[in-house]
């Protein structure tokens, strides 16, 4: 890993803490009664889209799932549009069509995320083949949960993507869960990697929770993908430390699994490592967490005080004239 | 009597159904130690074992084709999909396989497809969807969309029952609010069979699932201004009770659709094309519809509540045809 | 002017645009080197080569969803399903992927699926199937459905040129039984636009497809009993050209709607509604729906006949409601 | 093979001969115009589903594909009933209602083909988990194209029967092609059995056009499936001989690859087989051949005479009451 710079280091730290500190905060608005439906996070989680992400170049793009807060915010939605997305407001990312990070904004090359798990996995190859077919050496990165991996659309995005060599890298965070389901009834494999085996797809298990590791598979996968060799599976192994969503209390989850995964959790480690590997003072850190809160509690101020979106906005925008 | 919730009613349905008959067996995501993302099936699983409460892959092809699969060989599955939302990826099975087996080749398909549906809880786009015209249109199933604990109960045992394939679709909004004194004994309700919500004299409002209540609401409302409303509950949607519902023109001469389903192409549709092919004579004004605006389910709450169909929309549409 | 079959006008639709604008690719399964089932893209892959003629894997969902991808980059993908009868494992793509991108995030999502459907070609449950309905009742998608080479090839110029996902609902039995001389120059036919096929003064047939020519067919009998018929080609489905309807039906104050569909939840029962919605005032006699029986689609010939609206139904139809 | 006997050799002759005779005989009703729509055929790779059906106990179940003509046969669809169903009478399988081998009997074990391809698969573990349920000793056995293992419900079918180790066996008919697309532009990898390695099912690449081999893999799978050690999948390697559907002139497939399978005929090696082993001699076998012969001519003749059914008889059958 030398060859990940301290710049690049410091940048994983700030979109990673940012991540952190808004899921947080989401949570918290979440039990005021704030957040109309459901919030789901990515508590735990949140070294694997931020590395995936920022080893992308800016016009690559991004399939995401709904546990890739990180990835949104690496490609610069701001939090601003973030909390008023999950709050319903005019101001959000889709203006209060839909919640959560089920959105997507092209200009960001962010495509939006669909519920319907892995349904993104298709369309990133059909982003791919664009790229194929123009002659660019742009890639993408799309991403799904364990559960995902299940699906229909999981296995004919893999084929397709393998056949015609397309330069697009699958991630899977696997937390082990899909919901409440452990991967033992969700599959008879020991690494979801192996899935990759079918297609002839090289792929291999990293570190989900190392966000260093996640990044430079994905910089190396990129590579790859850009030079014209074809797709990429990597399965991220982590753990979701939250429920489902944030009304789930995730009895189903022995205690033991979680205090051995406490031990692993993806910010403070890092913390921890910049600091031994004097990347950074904990002073330092201190300062930048700090200017990410304020900005944290800046936008949620802005987000609560925007406005919501009138009733008839509805009829908008169904089609594209 | 005891009083339940809609949800409580189809819980007791189903573990009621599963004592009596080891046939009857439930799948899908999260059924299983969870309970279901509802808590349907809240203690099956231990009750049960793994066995008959089977959480599956995330793959509601793959499961609704075991489903099939097991009914073939005599079993009565009940599969659950997490939301309604999700039946589009089983939309294959469903309409190409369970709906035809029976027809083509003699293939008795009796499953049960379980579908927690509708609007109101801000969900979004792909929480919140109404998915019944979808299947509507396809001859071999059945759809069943009940509005009270008594109905949700008796639908599903009798869907479990039948022979044929049979949608159930649960709005998910009446889940806990809706409550009703229903018989400790067991019982059915045939599928197929409308029921009458509110006797009324002037206008019939033909309506199914969370709208029966707003029609009742509004029929309430509308009795202030002497308008006498009849709330006719659909119940099954597929095959339609015709007979209920031309009788119920036939007495009022006036005939509205309420459905949260978008307008264009739903349900109301055929309702509509039915009493103008086969009661137009009776009618004194015309049919008219009241459904939700031709747009995905918005998720900010002013934009979903201007979506959902309500009170006041009845009642502007029901001045305007008592005025005929 | 060049006399051109149904399915050449398709195929030179594809292969003009094709050449006018290097975004539009073509995939679906043996589409490339075989061109397609039915020919349609027969020496495309020569002429464009195989990566805009691509040739999938069978993987109907798969494929779709790539286009989709493809079109938020800004390509102009056409999807061919082999048999319409297949868009069914697609259905989740189309209708909560494609349909809603634009509405939930800005996403223009410009694909259009090709789908030749309908039946009277002895294809059987599985190879017949007129799978409008299910799309119909999804905002987002557009839908059109040509009768004749004209609008079948300027309605898929059209749609190739529309940013929003386009279903082209193409009928196999017109395929090389019908021609018509078509214009040299580059034409496009307006999505969203009826046409009338046949003037009259006494009844209107509200029509689309293949089931154009029944009713044409039929209207020619009709002269001899003195009932003249207006036949309404739709073209488009989604969105319906209401005004025509409207104003033809306001014209000959009678209205009969035709399709090869299934009747229950057809196409037809949402125009009956809007025709009793909009123009109730102006009805002399009932809105009549003539559609397929609520079955699949036998294989066996006498089957098949009875199965398809025909001529003589229309017929019958008509002296009915003449006699309003 | 030593452990296969001369009774069950012969019989394999038998239902390999009476499939290739009734199949020819179909090609010609096609030609003569007397087949309305389409006609499918297992030329060249009857083997496999006269092999894997064979292999079955009686009350066993499978869940064909269009080419499994084999296995209707061996369950016992007699000539006269296929025929009738290519001619769309009232004596055919479905009574008119489907054509071709698109039918089902569930007395005689035979779940009925959706022409979608794959969708049997996910059916067939639905089929095993009720015997699983119920601790029935039975097996199922399901059988697609190399085209449908493309296909989402493949992915779907073969996770979920590896989860709960169900007792079903898959089998793959790879004929190289799925109509005209060759396999390079359908699958990355060499073996189709390579897909099974996904879902840690074991697997295996047999000849199809062997049918000692076929059946040999088929009991041996059957076996463990029996003794609940859950699902196999097993690819047929064969060669459609014929073009996709018998309209279909096939052009896209280079003449040597036809030349070269030619010489590995299914039926004809056989025979081959059986009289170098002594397992019969020819003059049997040509009595065989003749029994056949007549037996078929004796169905066509049957159900050309048979009645269509009547147009409203469309009506029937839609639900069951
Ligand atoms: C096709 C589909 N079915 C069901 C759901 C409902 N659902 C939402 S998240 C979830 C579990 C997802 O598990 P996984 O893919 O492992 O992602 P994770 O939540 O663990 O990150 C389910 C079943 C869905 N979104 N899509
Ligand atoms: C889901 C689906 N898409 C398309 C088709 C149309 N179709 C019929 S057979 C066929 C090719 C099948 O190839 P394969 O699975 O290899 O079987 P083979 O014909 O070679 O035996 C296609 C594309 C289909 N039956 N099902
Ligand atoms: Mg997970
Ligand atoms: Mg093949």
């Amino acid at each position: 890993m030398a060859e990940i710079s301290k710049d690049v280091m410091m940048e994983l730290y700030y979109w990673l803490k940012l991540t952190r500190t808004i899921e947080d905060r989401v949570t918290i608005l979440y039990r005021q009664g704030k957040i109309q439906g459901g919030a789901w996070t990515s508590h735990g989680m949140e070294a694997i889209s931020v590395g995936y992400s920022l080893a992308l170049e800016k016009d690559d793009i991004i399939c995401p799932y709904f546990r890739d807060m990180g990835a949104f915010l690496v490609r610069r939605i701001t939090p601003k549009r973030i909390f008023s997305q999950y709050l319903g407001r005019k101001t959000g990312v889709t203006g209060g069509k839909d919640g959560n990070v089920h959105a997507g904004d092209i200009n960001l090359g962010i495509i939006g995320f669909p519920s319907h798990l892995a349904d993104n996995y298709p369309v990133a190859t059909g982003v791919a083949l664009a790229f194929k077919m123009r002659g660019e050496k742009r890639v993408v990165a799309a991403c799904t949960g364990d559960g995902g991996t299940s699906r229909g659309d999981f296995h004919e995005a893999l084929n397709f993507a393998s056949v015609r060599k397309l330069p697009v890298v699958f991630f899977c965070n696997n937390n082990q869960y899909a919901y409440s389901t452990p991967l033992r009834f969700q599959m008879a494999i020991k690494d979801v990697s192996q899935r990759a085996i079918a297609y002839n797809i090289p792929s291999e298990t990293v570190d989900g929770n190392d966000i260093l590791a996640v990044y430079s598979a994905a910089k190396r996968t990129y590579q790859r993908a850009r030079e014209g060799e074809g797709p990429s599976f990597i399965e991220c192994k982590t753990m979701r430390m939250h429920g489902h969503s944030e009304h789930d209390a995730a009895k189903y989850v022995p205690k033991e699994i979680l205090e051995e995964w406490k031990k692993k959790d993806p910010v403070i480690n890092y913390e921890k490592y910049l600091i031994e590997k004097k990347v950074v003072t904990s002073e330092k850190l201190a300062e930048i967490d700090k200017k990410i809160k304020s900005e944290v509690e800046e936008a949620v101020e802005f987000s609560e005080k925007s406005p919501y979106p009138e009733g008839k906005d509805t009829l908008e925008g169904v089609y594209k004239i | 009597m005891k009083e339940i919730s809609y949800i409580e009613a189809i819980s007791e349905a189903l573990k009621e159904e599963m004592e009596r008959d080891k046939d009857v067996f439930i799948l899908g995501e999260d059924v299983g130690f969870y309970g279901g993302a509802f808590k349907v099936t809240e203690g099956f699983y231990e009750r049960f074992g793994e066995w008959r409460v089977l959480d599956t892959p995330l793959s509601e092809s793959g499961f609704t084709g075991a489903a099939i699969g097991s009914a073939l060989m005599g079993m009565r599955p009940v599969v659950e999909m997490q939301f309604a939302d999700f039946i589009s990826c089983a939309f294959d099975q469903i309409v190409n396989v369970a709906a035809k087996n029976y027809y083509r080749w003699g293939g008795a398909t009796p499953i049960v497809i379980r579908a927690p549906y509708g609007g109101n809880i801000h969900g979004g786009p792909y929480h919140s969807q109404c998915p019944e015209a979808w299947f509507f249109h396809c001859p071999g199933l059945k759809i069943v969309a009940p509005s009270m604990p008594y109905d949700a109960k008796g639908l599903l045992k009798a869907a479990i029952r039948d022979d044929n394939p049979v949608i159930c679709l649960e709005h998910k909004y009446l889940y806990r609010r809706i409550k009703e004194n229903i018989p400790e004994d067991d019982f059915i309700v045939p599928i197929g069979k409308a029921d009458i919500k509110r006797e009324g004299r002037d206008i019939t409002i033909i309506t199914y699932g969370a709208m029966v209540h707003t029609a009742l609401e509004a029929a309430k409302l509308l009795e202030g201004k002497e308008i006498d409303i009849e709330v006719l509950d659909l119940r099954t949607l597929l095959p339609l009770d015709k007979e209920a519902i031309f009788s119920s023109v036939k007495k009022t001469n006036k005939a509205m659709i309420l459905h949260e389903a978008t307008k264009t192409g739903g349900i109301g549709a055929e309702i509509s094309s039915l009493i103008s092919e086969e009661v137009f004579d009776h009618l004194d004004g015309p049919i008219i519809r009241i459904a939700a605006p031709d747009t995905p389910v918005p998720y900010s709450p002013p934009m979903e509540e201007f979506f959902i169909p309500n009170a006041s929309d009845v009642i502007k549409a029901a001045e305007r045809l008592a005025a005929y």
